[in-house]
């Protein structure tokens, strides 16, 4: 992966002047490549994304050490707006949409750089046909979506930017089972049309199933990387993040670890 | 014990729950799945007084409790866990989890602004139960953290520790384990229990994790457009088809 | 944050204010400071004095509605107006003593402020805020169209000195013991309010109403209490000005001066009752200062303008404030935990 | 007496539409950027000032002296960002109001220095004799205030709500974070909303002042017009005609009738009143965008 | 020689700022001119500094006692309204008497004043006016019809209307008062307002507030092609009202009113004193009436502290005996060159009452023309 479309190299990320939350992070995705970044909670996931799109700046953080590049250009320290119309588009968790918009306003801002109004059109037109519930919810506003509606709203928006890296924070929070398939079927088509794609995801089953290669972090280190295939045959991610018993079973969480359970509380 | 009959809510020209019943049941789990949109927010939203459906009873403990106040009727007992997370980004943990008492604490300004002993001595007793439900979820090391600075996964085991404070009588979880990996969710499953075995009372949880519903659950109610589609046993309505139609997709 | 190496076996000890024993000889230093202030600054470093106590009093009552409960406030000198004419009709109507009339002008400003707080519960934000900014009109309008009677009219009221047994507090050094009991009293309150459940509502009310409300909390309850309480302070706070100036007219509250008031508490600090005083004292530091400049620099230069001069002492006023926010947004209390975080962490920087 | 009621209120309705072109100023730079610009009066003033000197003080003819206060103003509007807002893009709403605040002071003190306190005779841009409309007199300023009004509110609505520049404006006023990871420049959305603003200050100066003095204190028209901003709602643009409308009748009305009953300036504080009414039945604004409050 | 210090407040960057600069220069000047012609034989020197009160009560509060500490002023040169609100309660026990150019308020009417004005009250500059133009103008036929246009963006404005309106009601002979048209300090339109004034039959429009509702008022009457006269206060007198409107004789026919030495170009005492002020003590002040302000309360000052020094010596002048000197003196016309009719303060009044007389000028050609001097003041119940 000599000629890498995105590049950290030992990045580190300060909020506030104080919390050092990324410490050498180093990743790399490849052209048309799709890299799955895991996780614990806190691990510094969503920093790293926010690091590389640099909406860190407006969260009191900034990147303190190391590079970024993407496509031949360090972009760490660059303002969000130009980072994105290099085509590089970022999907922030927590389901930012625009609450005041109609959906289409929220889809059309998304396709805001588009040159003339018919390839906007155009891009539209491919958003509904690919989430066909987005075509029903058209001017119904952002806001008062359900949660899975609104995540489906973010995905759509991203896509209307046509660009050629997403970086999207758990695409698939609070989707229901059916909506996941439906969302990676569409992530997956993308991906057949050239996008590159690094994917935060907790639903590691399918985000492995999507992803040629994965890192694994850990308290703002990268801790495990390798091939998608390899990192599903680990031992401790078929634990931890595939909930897979050691002859690949699906433990009950009804039984789980109960060994781990400290009842001091209300004892 | 909870209970919503016939419960008819509509937003201008969307209908997101038509003549929805359900029934809590003393120690039972609850859970209420359905696809994007079905309205199973909206459900717990009208079970917690803070949307009022245009037809339909909710009654609690066998009060009508339709047009209650919403801080009353949590400080009551129904007490819940949001979808996303509505913390207050800007207080640490532990004072989240210490508003969580706040209905159960009785000194007025007057008293705040002298602040005498017992003031202090309240505040230090209430602190203690709020130690223990921080030390419960071990969150022991970001207990001074503002919340706003946390990561997902750890927001909503505030929030449900911020629940926890309440001393709920019934417990309404929204997506509680959204953003979880695998083994977090594992952890917060055996809060869950724990709390139950612990409080035995009943839980209405509302989740996309087939493996946690069927696993947890006591009985599953299934929603799709605003209708109540299926309520049985989790064995029951895995195998409906209209439930794996609407919701499963293939079978997981 | 603590020291490392305090470590508390109570909980209690979690809410004390002043933890360890250098923090108690700060403290006592601090105090020994102010208490001898009169003997030693000059006169008009105490008349500057009192105008903080009792602006500092007014500012932690803004940071309690505003910083802390949210709910943005332009009408404080309002309030504050309404304070100084309950304290005067007590005084001069009814011929009460002045700490009967004091707490009562805190009381009925608290009373106004509560008109308002009930409406916080509907309107929200930015609406809010500006609609704060009725109080003033409203203020203004009505002194100036009761009957001259009731609340003086265009007269105003004229006061006479504060009373206590034999002491008439007539001069800037007694008054300044007065005021610096008030404004301690008042601050110890407003630390004892904000670390109470009370004082976490107002937080989360702040952060979130919904869930505030969802989570056992009277939103409706809380906002008016956030507004009464800080109205209350500002009515005290007027109350005391009463006291000072002797002479109580509708424009001596003016919008301009709430403006200020936020800017006090914007510097300082949103949402810390230190911050609040620190905002008072430095804005007012500031501008002292710069007034005291001006006729010296043209005593010095006589050349240069006299109207020049004054009008650019208020271009760099205005500087001061823009350029304090651009590099500061967050307010000194953020710089100086910011510094506290780095001392505790040396020699590592992280 | 009929005719006397209906002159009033025409011209009440006249004096509504100047308020909501000052209220424009709020709310443009609030569609654009999430600042509420509280030094919306002494931007007028400034502009104000700009007319005056282009067109009194230069002589320039009136035409070549507006086009010259527009650029100017608009260079003012480009430095107001690139001096201060630049530096705040995602800082918490209060800063920026804070800031705004700092530049009333300063702005205020700039005029001070650079064209002194005295009262300025306002270049008549506008002819002066009145229309007569039978027995009803409508001033000509306020006239073309009201026409002036009407043309941006519409020419703007269109603009923030059909364009896609516009909306990717309204974006910034939604989130600044959420638009700059979609791409939008903040920067040049505040950059735009200031010199726009500053584009207003001069128009609304021009029909506000014509023919009357100027100084410094002519801001005190900001306060004036905030009620109007307000009872539209903060997000809408045309709204603000017929908030401008009511406000400006009530008041009109109030200072025929009311006034001279009771022998006070109810006139003043009746738009507030109103206002404050109006608010508690519907808290944001007849057309602002409502607060969406969600679990 | 002694040092006698005075101190002066001013307003550089407030509502006042516009006329400060002549009301400085015109103060200053006095005191250099009395420095040199009469101090020098008495061995005393007037020192005067000044202070930016910007016309802010809170600011004027803590500026004052470091003034007093610092300065020991035996007397101050105040302002306006926040001055005397921030300090009319503390003069008495500081011992230092206040001086004020403008005319009075029916606020500060009270007995035992440190906080005094050279000029009585607004108000009865109005009814003096009206009684003159009464006499001159309707042959003294029939009361006068007066309106006032004013605001209640500050006590003070109120003020004039409510005094004027206590004229009105206890002189029925002399004045109707027709209406109190409230309006913003700068109004944007008053053409309807004016015009209910003119269909009442309104003989005098008074406005003593601000040029701007002068302005305003103005066109107001050209719209409506009426021809009503306007009465002026000297600080929004016809000159820079006229300035104001563009127009250099736009205010033509009006007139501006003030207890002290208008600014017209006749040859009058107070305009050979300026004259000379000018060519000799090079006073930084044109020839109107803000100037007139500053000279005014900076006469009556330096004659106060003349006769304090008089009676106690050079050194014993303390705010105490300059307040003395201040009550007990009756200051002539000519004393005071001819700046004020005379000066005559009482214990129960702190404003000249048995000496009041108003200036009254108009507006020909573009100037300032007297046409009546030393009209004579009525008396006005308290309001
Ligand atoms: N704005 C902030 N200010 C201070 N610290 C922050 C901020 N945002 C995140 N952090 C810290 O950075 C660390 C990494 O957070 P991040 O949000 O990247 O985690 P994550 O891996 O995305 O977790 P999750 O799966 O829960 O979303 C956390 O420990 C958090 O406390
Ligand atoms: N306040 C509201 N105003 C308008 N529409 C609303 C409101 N609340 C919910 N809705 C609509 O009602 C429907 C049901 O929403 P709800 O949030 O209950 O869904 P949900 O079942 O929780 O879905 P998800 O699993 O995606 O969270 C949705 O279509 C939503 O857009
Ligand atoms: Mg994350
Ligand atoms: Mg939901």
């Amino acid at each position: 992966m000599a000629d890498a479309l995105l590049e950290l190299m030992n990045v580190e990320v300060l909020y506030s002047n104080v919390i050092l939350a990324l410490k050498g992070v180093s990743l790399k995705v490849a052209p048309k490549g799709c890299v799955a970044l895991l996780g614990a909670n806190g691990a510094g996931k969503s920093t790293t994304l926010k690091a590389i799109s640099g909406v860190i700046a407006s969260d009191d953080g900034r990147v303190s050490g190391g590079s970024i590049a993407f496509a031949g250009q360090a972009i760490a320290g660059r303002e969000t707006a130009s980072v994105v119309r290099s085509g590089l588009v970022h999907v922030m968790e927590g389901r930012r949409v625009l609450p005041h918009m109609t959906v289409e306003q929220n889809l059309v801002i998304g396709g805001h750089m588009f040159a003339n109004a018919a390839r906007m059109r155009r891009a539209l037109d491919g958003v509904y046909e690919a989430i066909p519930r987005l075509a029903d919810l058209r001017t119904r506003t952002a806001g008062y979506l359900s949660g899975g509606e609104q995540q489906m709203l973010v995905i759509g928006r991203a896509i209307m930017a046509e660009p050629s890296l997403m970086l999207i924070d758990e695409p698939s929070l609070g989707l229901a089972p059916r909506m996941i398939e439906e969302v990676f079927a569409v992530l997956h088509r993308l991906r057949g049309n050239g996008l590159a794609l690094l994917i935060v995801e907790q639903n590691t089953r399918v985000a492995l199933e999507l992803a040629d290669y994965g890192y694994v972090m850990e308290s703002g280190r990268i801790v495990l990387e390798g091939a998608a295939g390899e990192l599903g045959a680990n031992e401790d991610v078929r634990e931890f993040y595939l909930g897979l018993d050691r002859d690949g079973g699906r433990k009950s969480f009804r039984d789980v670890k109960h060994y781990r359970r400290r009842k001091r509380w209300l004892g | 014990m909870l209970s919503a009959e016939g419960v008819t809510l509509r937003f201008g020209g969307v209908t997101a729950l038509s003549d929805v019943s359900i029934q809590v049941r003393a120690d039972e789990m609850l859970a209420i799945i359905g696809p994007n949109g079905a309205g199973k927010s909206s459900l717990l939203n009208v079970l917690s007084g803070f949307y009022r459906p245009q037809e339909g009873r909710i009654t609690y403990q066998g009060l009508d409790i339709l047009g209650r106040p919403v801080h009353q009727i949590a400080s009551d007992g129904v007490v819940r866990t949001f979808q996303g997370t509505h913390l207050f980004p800007h207080m640490t943990v532990l004072d989240n989890i210490l508003i969580g008492r706040h209905a159960r604490m009785r000194g007025g300004l007057a008293q705040a602004f002298v602040y005498f002993p017992w003031t202090r001595n309240e505040e230090a007793r209430h602190r203690e139960i709020a130690e223990n439900i921080v030390e419960f979820l071990e969150i022991e090391n970001i207990r001074h953290q503002p919340v706003g600075a946390l990561g997902y996964g750890l927001r909503k085991r505030v929030d449900l520790g911020r629940a926890l404070a309440m001393e709920p009588r019934v417990l309404v979880m929204d997506e509680p384990m959204a953003g979880m990996n695998t083994e977090e969710k594992e952890d917060l499953a055996r809060f869950i229990i724990d709390v139950r075995e612990a409080r035995r009372i009943p839980v209405v949880l509302v989740e996309h994790d087939m493996g946690v519903v069927m696993d947890l659950a006591d009985r599953v109610a299934v929603l799709d457009f605003g209708r109540k589609i299926a309520d049985g046993t989790p064995a029951q309505v895995q195998a409906d088809p209209a439930v794996i139609q609407a919701y499963l997709g293939a079978p997981a | 944050m603590d020291p490392s190496g305090v470590f508390f076996t109570r909980y209690q000890r979690d809410s004390t204010l002043v933890r360890t024993r250098a923090q108690w000889l700060a403290l006592a230093m601090f105090a020994g400071l102010l208490l001898s202030l009169p003997w030693i600054a000059s006169p008009r470093l105490l008349a500057v004095a009192n105008l903080m106590f009792i602006t500092a009093i007014v500012v932690v009552g803004l940071q309690i509605t505003t910083g802390y409960a949210g709910q943005i406030n332009l009408g404080q000198a309002a309030f504050m107006g309404v304070g100084a004419y309950g304290a005067s009709v007590m005084e001069v109507k009814l011929g009460l003593p002045f700490w009967v009339a004091v707490p009562a002008g805190g009381v009925i400003a608290a009373a106004a402020g509560w008109a308002f707080g009930l409406t916080a519960a509907r309107i929200k934000g930015f609406y809010l805020a500006l609609t704060t900014i009725a109080a003033q009109f409203l203020f203004v309008f009505v002194v100036l169209n009761l009957p001259s009677s009731w609340l003086g009219g265009v007269n105003g009221f004229s006061l006479q000195p504060a009373r206590l047994g034999p002491v008439a507090f007539d001069s800037d050094a007694k008054l300044y013991y007065l005021f610096l009991i008030a404004a301690a009293v008042m601050v110890a309150g407003a630390l004892g309010i904000v670390r109470s459940r009370h004082g976490r509502a107002f937080e989360a009310v702040r952060d979130d109403d919904v869930a505030a409300g969802m989570m056992g909390i009277d939103v409706a309850g809380t906002k008016a209490r956030a507004f009464v309480t800080g109205a209350f302070y500002a009515g005290i706070g007027g109350a005391l000005w009463a006291y000072q100036i002797r002479f109580v007219s509708v424009d001596q509250f003016t919008l301009f001066n709430s403006i200020w008031f936020i800017a006090m508490m914007i510097v300082g600090g949103l949402g810390s009752i230190v911050g609040a005083l620190v905002g008072t004292v430095a804005i007012r530091a500031v501008q002292e200062t710069i007034t005291s400049v001006g006729p010296n620099l043209i005593e010095r230069f006589p050349g240069l303008g006299t109207d020049l001069v004054f009008a650019s002492m208020n271009v760099f006023l205005g500087l001061v404030i823009t350029g304090f926010l651009l590099l500061e947004p967050k307010g000194l209390m953020h710089r100086w935990n910011i510094l506290k975080a780095n001392y505790r962490l040396w020699p590592f920087p992280h | 007496m009929i005719i006397e009621f209906l002159n009033y209120t025409l011209n009440g309705a006249l004096l509504g539409l100047l308020y909501a072109l000052v209220a424009m100023g709020f709310v443009v730079i609030y569609r654009a950027s999430k600042v509420f610009n509280m030094a919306t009066g002494e931007m007028l003033v400034l502009g104000a000032f700009l007319v005056w000197w282009a067109v009194a003080s230069r002589g320039l003819h009136p035409a070549v002296g507006i086009a010259a206060a527009l650029a100017m103003a608009v260079l003012v509007g480009l430095a107001i960002e690139r001096f201060f807002f630049r530096r705040l893009i995602g800082e918490s709403v209060f800063s920026m109001i804070m800031v705004t605040i700092g530049l009333l002071i300063l702005t205020r003190g700039l005029v001070l220095v650079i064209w002194g306190p005295q009262e300025r005779a306002f270049p008549a841009l506008i002819r002066l004799e009145p229309l007569i409309v039978g027995e009803m007199i409508v001033p000509r300023p306020l006239a073309a205030a009201g026409v002036v009004a009407v043309v941006f509110a519409l020419g703007l609505h269109w603009f923030f709500n059909r364009s896609r520049t516009g909306l990717a404006m309204s974006a910034v006023a939604e989130d600044h974070q959420i638009a700059l990871a979609m791409g939008i420049s903040v920067r040049r959305s505040i950059a735009f909303a200031w010199a726009l603003g500053g584009v207003l200050s001069v128009i609304s100066s021009i029909v506000y002042l014509s023919g009357k003095s100027l100084t410094f204190l002519s801001s005190e028209i900001g306060f004036a017009a905030l009620p109007v901003a307000l009872l539209a709602g903060l997000e809408s643009i045309r709204g603000l005609l017929l908030a401008g409308v009511i406000v400006g009748v009530v008041q009109g009305l109030t200072s025929a009738y009311i006034d001279p009953l009771i022998g006070g300036n109810a006139a003043s504080v009746v738009p507030y009143v109103f206002m404050l009414v109006v608010l508690a039945v519907r808290p944001n604004g007849m057309f602002g965008w409502k607060r969406i409050e969600r679990v | 020689q002694t040092t006698v210090n005075l101190a002066a407040f001013a307003d550089f960057a407030g509502p006042y700022a516009n006329v400060m600069n002549d009301m400085q220069g015109g103060r200053l000047a006095v005191i250099d001119w009395w420095n040199k012609e009469v101090g020098e034989k008495m061995n005393v020197r007037i020192a005067l500094k000044t202070y930016d009160t910007r016309y802010d009560v809170a600011q004027t509060a803590s500026l004052w006692p470091g003034i007093k500490a610092e300065l020991k002023p035996a007397l101050v040169l105040g302002l306006g309204g926040p001055d005397a609100a921030a300090l009319q309660q503390r003069l008495p026990e500081d011992k230092v008497p206040m001086l004020f150019g403008t005319a009075a308020y029916g606020f500060g009417w009270k007995p035992n004043q440190w906080a005094l004005n050279v000029r009585p009250t607004y108000s009865h500059e109005a009814a003096g006016f009206i009684e003159w133009f009464r006499t001159a103008k309707l042959e003294g036929k029939r009361p006068v019809k007066v309106g006032i246009i004013t605001s209640e963006a500050t006590p003070a404005y109120a003020d004039m209307a409510k005094g004027l309106q206590a004229y009105a009601k206890a002189n029925p002979d002399k004045a109707t008062f027709v209406e109190a048209i409230w309006t913003e300090v700068q109004p944007a339109d008053l053409t309807l307002q004016v015009r209910r004034l003119a269909n009442a039959g309104t003989d005098l429009i008074v406005i003593q507030t601000n040029t701007a509702q002068a302005v305003a008022t103005k066109r107001a009457l050209q719209s409506l092609n009426k021809n009503i006269p306007i009465m002026l206060s000297l600080h929004n007198g016809v000159l820079g009202s006229s300035k104001a409107l563009g127009n250099p004789n736009g205010f033509a026919g009006d007139y501006e009113v003030g207890a002290i030495a208008d600014a017209s170009e006749d040859d009058t005492a107070a305009r050979k004193f300026y004259s000379m002020l000018q060519s000799k003590y090079g006073a930084k002040a044109g020839w109107n009436s803000m100037t007139m302000l500053g000279m005014g309360q900076a006469i009556v000052a330096v004659r106060a502290v003349e006769a304090a020094a008089k009676a106690k010596g050079a050194t014993g002048v303390t705010g105490e005996a300059v307040h003395a000197a201040l009550i007990s003196t009756d200051f002539t016309g000519a004393q005071l060159m001819g700046l004020l009719p005379g000066v005559d303060f009482k214990p129960e009044n702190p404003f000249p009452t048995g000496s009041a007389k108003v200036n009254i000028a108009t507006m020909k050609d573009g100037k300032v023309v007297r046409v009546a001097a030393d009209a004579p003041v009525p008396a006005i119940p308290k309001w």
